[in-house]
């Protein structure tokens, strides 16, 4: 378990300071995977990276299994360190080694055998799917290759914990999702830990258990995937998930002064989506009903929604139809032109 | 010259200068080796207890710092003097080549520590944070990390130490280190014999480049990135 | 570039003061030079600089290109060899003192007592070394290939029968490293300046007709100038033997 | 306008080649927002990378304006890369220069009075929304910074064509839709061409006209972006698309024998999905239906989509909505159990 | 000591050390200078020209660095004796603070050029591409992204020149160049006087100590990684 308590961290130059983070203040339970989102320069890697103590906070706790790791010193954080494992924003490889040293590295600083160390390190090599790269440099890696190499190493000592600055923006959806079902099934497995960084929704979506959102520095939403994407309360978080929110695309769809047709913008979550609450509605109301566009997903089991629909029928039967949909505990909005 | 004269005019410049070449590679490999072992962990002791390193120590570093300018003070002739109860304490002697190699390592051990000094800080910093991350200690992050992310650099740097050294040796001859600078000190400069400070600086400029070609070639092998 | 130059003085009635640029090893010359030479020159209106050298080459070389009008540091035996190497026309003006070249050793306390295998440190550079070696067969250690040669070195010895061994060294480093050797053939400043008397303490030494008496060099150009041969003048000055003799007590002798 | 022919790019290490590009041929239109896709290692980086002649082809030409750049040197190939903007995937940004200079070095290259640089770099700082950080250090930024850096260097000499690689990874959903507008914008504005690497398949959707899809060195797939995702052909393709084809969440939805009930995937594209088929069917066959997951976008005003569906009634009910579906040209597929 | 005798005592050893230890500035910082004027084009045009860089020329780059070794395999005496004709070209003398100027800059130079060409190899190719796309030319890449990138640690090479050359101006008293390296040599070496040797040291070690202070402080000031 991590607790993170009161942390704030300062940056000082020469001339100014710059308050990356205030008074954090945080729970990550163990075998949690967690995500941490917020726009780029809100504070994720500096936060991260206090966790492990790459960057000494300010002020404040930061809890590991109940050991305040920013008073240990020496072999204790060493050996603290050695559990937490850390994929770099930028990689941060040896460069005169091989892929196979860099994979290797930790291992050799932990001292395990050769044997063993071949054995791990080929096995991470074709997890990460770069067997045929084990003796290239760094230097004649592409992109993703590199990432690869850091995620490769960051696994090698079997942590407890995993730290993830956006190991997976630079990889393509399908290394992504192999990425992602491989810390997926080690957190299963052995009930690592795993905190990530990440601007992708996608990667919160599929992997994460709960989220932080952090806004200059604070953290302004903490809570399970579910909440934040049904109930998003933060402006970060909103914006976030605006690719979710079912958008007009085109205006001209509204037509105005039209009393026969009606654009509606129907959002769901949990239960009401397992309804067939359209197929009813235009049954009982007589009315005819058309997606324009939308976006029905399930996270984490649980279904989540806003769909775009373009009602058409008599006046009457399309404001019935909108009363049995807001009885339905569905949010409605009706969108008149101009709006979207 | 007739062939006769000629060979035995080769042979005799050959008996002057060969000798004086073994010398200077005795001395030269030498005090190169004693130079980068009594640098090479000073210069490693100035990075880490630098401000924000690995080992941060402000007093030892200001101190070594110090000490390495002060031998570096040192006028080459007044430090084989300082030195003489140091090398009569470990040669027994002196004078001879293999004294020479006493000042010759402790006047090059302040150049190593301050050349192994700048290669050290180019080590990316990202790079050691990964190996803090993953526990490593800190003579694991020198030895495993910085010196061989460094050793391009580095090997260049012990190049231009081993080719100081070799000018350095030149001044050996005060105590009877011989060596060819020595030779064409005596022979060519002070006794006008053109011959012999042709064929000294000759030589030297073959094993200059020698070095420098050595040292180039190893570094770029080196050089992954 | 400069001759002994003279310069007018600003005021009509002034006197007219000459410059001369002597260039000169520390000791003695430079103090020879500078403690007594100086005061008498300047009663005489000749305002005289003193450039110190510590190389035995460039002095030459700077009065042969006229960047100094007089150089005294050197012998004739290493005048003539230089001027005959180098193309130059040096001319001795006058004989000043003879530094005894003599042979000291921290070990024994009389040449009988020099074993087979002794090692004897020599100075390295080109006119002390022969002229060590002249002293080492003057005292029957051994025979040189050219009995008067004037820059052998050991390889040019013929004849060595008590095997003596050779560390060549420079000059001034040879009294810090007695107590590594049997003995050393040691230059009388040097030997001087490291608390050792000549008379007293050395095994053998030069005596006072050798050839290499120091003296004042200067070009045949300038060989008749009234300076020089004021300076001339003050060199070979009953002050100057005075000095001399107060001041190194014997070990270096006056030569006029 | 770009012509690539008969490219190909072999990097050749002391032991071994790496053929990353193999014989390419590509033309990228004037005014075009071109991406690039493939997974991590695929060729993406040197192919645009050979486009300026930061690498040298082994062998090809690439014709920018009709003029083959591989043969100019000097002062010609200097004008040429000045109209070319290239967005670095690691930065490259000077690190002993503040931001300001770092985005006014282009300028200052080009001669640019210092008034003007001023008055550039200070418009492009707000774009990218680092007006604050203009006299940072690269190394007091956070990724993002660092990225959009990069990116406001690559626009100040108002350049004809810009090479992006993967400019917006390391950017937030807010960040990136910013980046992305701007360089619509510009694109529209000035008819510059864009070239862009992205794993990201929002930004293809909403940012390119067209599309090459490389594979392991071989462009395996070329055109428009609905096409690409009406119809993908290469697997590459496939995998970048995975996301907008609905998958089941939950394998226990389809009950096995029961006839009453099936699940359907409807996957549609261009007109069909403006028309209500699903409230046509449900008032037509008397069955109910219930979209489970699904994705509906309009993309570049078309409408794709994807919806998994769970129809209930009769058996021929159901029987007769599916022949009514597959008449209205849509691709139906029925799961079965297993099949996802 | 009386107290009027320790001030005449002390009022001579500052009336011998003072003028040295301008000769001493005179000389290095001039020497200093000329070595950076010659050497920095040579170590520029050392990485440029060197495989797979901007100005890809392997023969030039093979001749300079033979005419840069050659020049640091001459003992420095032997250079000194060997560019008189340059000096007396220049200087219109061979002796004296300015003279020694020459050599002792000539014997700097090729050091500072392999100083250089080991910091300019540090700098991060990806930023030379970066500056390449954006079509600078080549001097531009060179002074306003190469130079400026391994400021830092050229300032650090600058100074260990400085040094450098310091110690090689105790050599200048061959040719009357004065300083107090040479004032060591004369009066503690040669002449036995240690209380002179001590204050000449003590002054060298103030002035190294000083420059190696400013260099380190000069160049951690530039350094903004
Ligand atoms: N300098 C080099 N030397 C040897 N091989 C190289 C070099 N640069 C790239 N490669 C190899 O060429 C192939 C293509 O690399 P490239 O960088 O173009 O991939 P990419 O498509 O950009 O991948 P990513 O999405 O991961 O950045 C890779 O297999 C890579 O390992
Ligand atoms: N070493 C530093 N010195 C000064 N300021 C810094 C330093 N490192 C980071 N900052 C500043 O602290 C803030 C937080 O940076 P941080 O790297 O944590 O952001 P981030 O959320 O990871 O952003 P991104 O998504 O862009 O990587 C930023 O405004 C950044 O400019
Ligand atoms: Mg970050
Ligand atoms: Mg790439």
């Amino acid at each position: 378990m991590i607790t993170i308590r009161n942390l704030s961290k300062v940056y000082e130059s020469q001339d100014k300071k710059v308050e990356a983070l205030k008074n954090i203040n945080l729970t990550i339970n163990k075998g949690e995977i967690f995500g941490i989102i917020g726009l780029s320069g809100a504070g994720k890697s500096s936060l991260l990276r206090c966790i492990n103590l790459l960057e000494t906070p300010t002020s404040g706790e930061i809890l590991i299994n109940g050991t305040d790791i920013t008073k240990l010193r020496g072999a204790e954080l060493r050996e603290t360190r050695k559990k937490i494992g850390m994929i770099f924003q930028h990689f941060n490889l040896l460069m005169n080694s091989t892929v196979y040293d860099n994979v290797a590295f930790p291992l050799r600083i932990n001292r395990v055998p050769e044997a063993e160390i071949e054995k791990r390190v080929l096995e991470l090599l074709e997890i990460v799917n770069l067997s045929d790269k084990k003796d290239s440099y760094p230097s004649q890696l592409s992109g993703g290759q590199k990432q690869r190499v850091g995620i490769a190493r960051a696994l090698a000592n079997n942590p407890d914990i995993i730290l993830s600055d956006e190991a997976t923006s630079a990889l393509d959806p399908t290394t992504t999702e192999s990425i992602l079902s491989l810390l997926k099934d080690i957190n299963k497995k052995f009930g690592i830990t795993i905190v990530v960084i990440t601007h992708e929704m996608d990667v919160i979506k599929h992997l994460c258990n709960r989220v932080a959102v952090i806004e200059d520095g604070v953290i302004v939403e903490e809570g399970s995937v579910i909440e934040l994407i049904s109930n998003p309360q933060a402006s970060t978080s909103k914006r976030f998930l605006a690719d979710m929110i079912a958008k007009l695309p085109n205006p001209d769809l509204i037509q105005e002064h039209n009393p026969t047709e009606e654009v509606l913008r129907i959002s769901f979550f949990g239960e009401d989506a397992n309804k067939p609450f359209i197929s009813q509605m235009v049954k009982q109301f007589d009315v005819e009903a058309n997606i324009i566009v939308g976006n029905i997903e399930s996270i984490q089991d649980v279904q989540v929604g806003s769909l775009l629909v373009k009602i058409s029928g008599s006046k009457e039967n399309i404001d019935s139809a909108i009363d049995f949909l807001n009885n339905h505990n569905l949010r409605i909005e009706v969108l008149k032109n101009g709006s979207c | 010259m007739e062939a006769a004269n000629l060979i035995s005019y080769l042979s005799e410049l050959v008996d002057l200068v060969l000798p004086s070449l073994w010398e200077t590679l005795y001395m030269v490999f030498f005090s190169t080796l004693f130079a980068i072992i009594l640098g090479l962990p000073l210069g490693i002791i100035l990075v880490i207890t630098d401000k924000g390193h690995i080992w941060e120590k402000p007093k030892l570093n200001r101190t070594l710092g110090l000490i390495i300018n002060m031998a570096r003070s040192l006028p080459f002739i007044i430090l084989i003097i300082a030195i003489f109860p140091l090398s009569r304490l470990i040669i027994g002697t002196t004078i001879g080549p293999t004294a020479a190699i006493v000042p010759l390592s402790i006047a090059a051990a302040p150049f190593v520590a301050r050349i192994i000094e700048s290669s050290l800080k180019e080590v990316s910093w990202g790079i050691i944070e990964a190996s803090i991350s993953v526990g490593a200690t800190i003579p694991q992050i020198i030895f495993k990390v910085m010196l061989p992310e460094a050793m391009p650099s580095l090997v260049l740097g012990i190049t231009l130490t081993v080719i100081n050294i070799l000018g350095y040796s030149a001044m050996a001859g005060a105590i009877g280190g011989g060596g060819l600078g020595d030779l064409a000190i005596r022979y060519g400069y002070q006794r006008f014999q053109t011959d012999v400070l042709i064929a000294a600086i000759i030589i030297l400029i073959v094993l200059v480049q020698i070095i420098q070609s050595i040292g180039n070639m190893i570094s770029r092998k080196l050089d992954k990135r | 570039s400069n001759s002994a130059k003279t310069t007018a003085g600003s005021g009509s009635g002034e006197k007219k003061t000459t410059k001369l640029v002597v260039g000169a090893t520390p000791v003695p010359h430079a103090e020879i030079l500078n403690e007594v030479v100086k005061p008498l020159l300047k009663e005489k209106g000749i305002d005289l600089e003193v450039k110190e050298f510590t190389d035995y080459v460039t002095p030459n070389t700077a009065l042969n290109d006229k960047q100094i009008d007089a150089n005294f540091f050197q012998h004739v035996p290493y005048m003539e060899d230089f001027a005959a190497k180098n193309n130059m026309k040096l001319v001795a003006a006058a004989k000043v003192h003879v530094e005894p070249l003599g042979a000291y050793s921290k070990k024994i306390t009389s040449k009988d007592q020099i074993k087979d295998k002794a090692v004897v440190a020599i100075p390295n550079d080109a006119t002390n070394e022969g002229r060590a070696l002249l002293l080492l067969q003057k005292q029957g250690f051994i025979k040189l290939k050219d009995p008067n040669g004037l820059t052998q070195t050991p390889k040019d010895i013929v004849e060595n029968p008590k095997n003596l061994q050779f560390k060549e060294l420079e000059a001034a480093q040879l009294p810090r490293v007695l107590q590594d050797v049997d003995f050393a053939i040691i230059n009388t400043n040097y030997a001087l300046e490291a608390k050792l008397n000549p008379t007293k303490d050395s095994l053998f030494i030069e005596d006072k007709d050798s050839p290499y008496a120091n003296v004042l060099t200067v070009r045949p150009d300038n060989e008749k100038d009234p300076a020089i041969q004021e300076l001339v003048k003050a060199l070979n000055s009953p002050e100057v033997k005075k000095f001399i003799e107060d001041k190194y007590q014997g070990s270096i002798v006056p030569a006029f």
